[in-house]
């Protein structure tokens, strides 16, 4: 029992160091106040403002929004980014249109309009802050897609 | 002589009482406080409005439901204001007392409001919003884009494009709109 | 008894036209192309403006002469329009009739038109620019801070920080405006 | 004399492919539409919005702007800069302070407000737009002033 003891309380120790390492790196919205204090508010950070088309970054990625969707509704009546992006409007509009793979099920099936699976563009394609990386990465994109 | 002179000043107030007081009330019934007064506003489109732009922005400015629904001239407002009475008629009846009655009526509604406003060019738009006040370098590029070249291309008003930035867009709204030349 | 209906109506139609006439002359003396008709106006202040944000800006929404020097309200309208009589006064003598003698006179308008918007607790910025549509989130970091922050904690009012943003300042004015209190 | 003119056309041939080249580069704001054409007009770079001070890149660098400065005016009689970043306004704005060294002449001598020749406060600080550089460079920032 005893020889047991003693690399448990051991590794224990090793845990709550290891936690209180990773507590004091990784950060709540409300950072390190305590709960019975008022913390400062996050700072605020403003939508990105409409921009050329933002490079992939690797085959596959969905398309980042280049430009402010603020208030553009999408649901079961009304598709706000359709009435640029779609097959019928995007030229007037000169955007860019939406993607064959949009009107295929998950069966490979094509469908005649926007594949369900597809329709909620934001679950995919997300605008930009101008916001600091949380965290550094040195991923590069592949040749294929950096132009 | 005498009597007749003070009969005239009678006269006169009734008059100016008469007048101020239509016109005040008039003013009244111009008021967001009043259209929502009725639950069909104050449920529906008021409430989809307070998500827009109009409603809450960064310099605070503005706009309540006359604002854009009622013109501003005097006999334009007038008009508007007897045809109005229809909506009294239907207030009575009924019509649109549910969310779902509401909601069945909405594309005529909508039809209704973007034909009045662009048979007369906006003007309701542009009582606020005036073209040589617009700087467009402070747009972003697809409004910039709209607004220089392709609303002068095309000879468009701005309920032409700007649909349903106040409140919901009907079901199907796209191809009805195309199908009434809106 | 006949006559005294027909002398009755006469004051009546009298009355309307009259408070119709009053108020369309009042409404076209609160006009910009009222107020640019002085040459005083026209040529210092009008042209400052025209390099402002309440002039040309990004939604064409602009503010005109009146919308910031004139009360909406009636009674207060009345008042001030009552005062302006002394404008008149200094219109015919000639008190600014060109641009060295308004630059010298520059710093005392601007106090009394900075003491009245104070007094009123910038009534007129407030009549386009509500607290309540203000949308801090869209504002620059130092505009949140000086409208949720420090503007609540000190009681000022619009006018307190925002002076110059639509005329010239006058020089020295800083200090001069402390002294008034401003 | 012809011996002079051999080595002469030569260098002036290098000039000239050398301008050629260079002129390919380094574009007018109208690019390479003729003069009897209509160019595109350039790209619209709206200014940066408010942001936390930017961080200097050497020493005796005049910190940029990172805010708005849209209708500020500095002339004869008003120095909007100075509304907020004078001593007696700084803190009350919760501003930069301008810096003790514009107090001083061209000969050293301190003076009781702020140079003339510093009165012009654009002049040195600039603000930003979100812009592509020009020119890539490769330029750090001496340790002394990169955080």
């Amino acid at each position: 029992m005893k020889k047991r003891f003693v690399p448990l309380s051991f590794l224990m120790l090793l845990l709550a160091t290891t936690l209180t390492l990773y507590a004091e790196e990784l950060q709540s919205l409300r950072g390190n106040t305590p709960l019975s204090e008022e913390s400062m508010p996050a700072e605020n950070k403003p939508w990105a403002k409409d921009s050329e088309p933002i490079a992939r970054n690797y085959v596959q990625q969905p398309p980042l929004i280049p430009h402010l969707v603020e208030g553009y509704v999408v649901n079961i009546k009304f598709n706000k980014c359709m009435s640029c992006h779609s097959w019928t409007n995007y030229q007037q509009n000169r955007a860019t249109k939406i993607s064959q793979t949009h009107f295929k099920d998950r069966d490979g099936n094509d469908l005649a309009t926007v594949s369900p699976r597809r329709y909620f563009c934001t679950q995919c394609h997300v605008p930009q802050v101008n916001a600091e990386a949380l965290i550094e990465n040195t991923f590069k994109p592949v040749e294929a897609v950096s132009q | 002589m005498k009597t007749s002179f003070k009969v005239l000043v009678l006269g006169f107030i009734i008059g100016v009482m008469f007048w101020g007081g239509f016109n005040w009330t008039l003013e009244l019934t111009n008021t967001e406080s009043f259209c929502i007064s009725c639950h069909e506003m104050k449920e529906n489109v008021y409430m989809e409005y307070q998500n827009t732009i109009h409603y809450n922005n960064r310099s605070g400015v503005r706009a309540t439901c006359p604002d854009c629904h009622v013109p501003k001239e005097w006999l334009y407002k007038i008009k508007r204001k007897i045809q109005a009475s229809n909506e009294l008629y239907h207030k009575v009846l009924g019509t649109i007392d549910t969310p779902e009655k509401f909601e069945a009526k909405r594309l005529e509604l909508a039809l209704h409001e973007w034909q009045r406003m662009k048979s007369a060019d906006s003007r309701e738009c542009r009582n606020c919003h005036d073209e040589e006040s617009m700087d467009y370098t402070k747009q972003g590029r697809r409004a910039i884009y709209a607004h220089s070249e392709e609303a002068k291309k095309t000879d468009k008003t701005c309920i032409d494009c700007h649909k349903g930035i106040a409140h919901s867009l009907p079901a199907n709204w796209e191809q009805a709109a195309k199908d009434a030349g809106l």
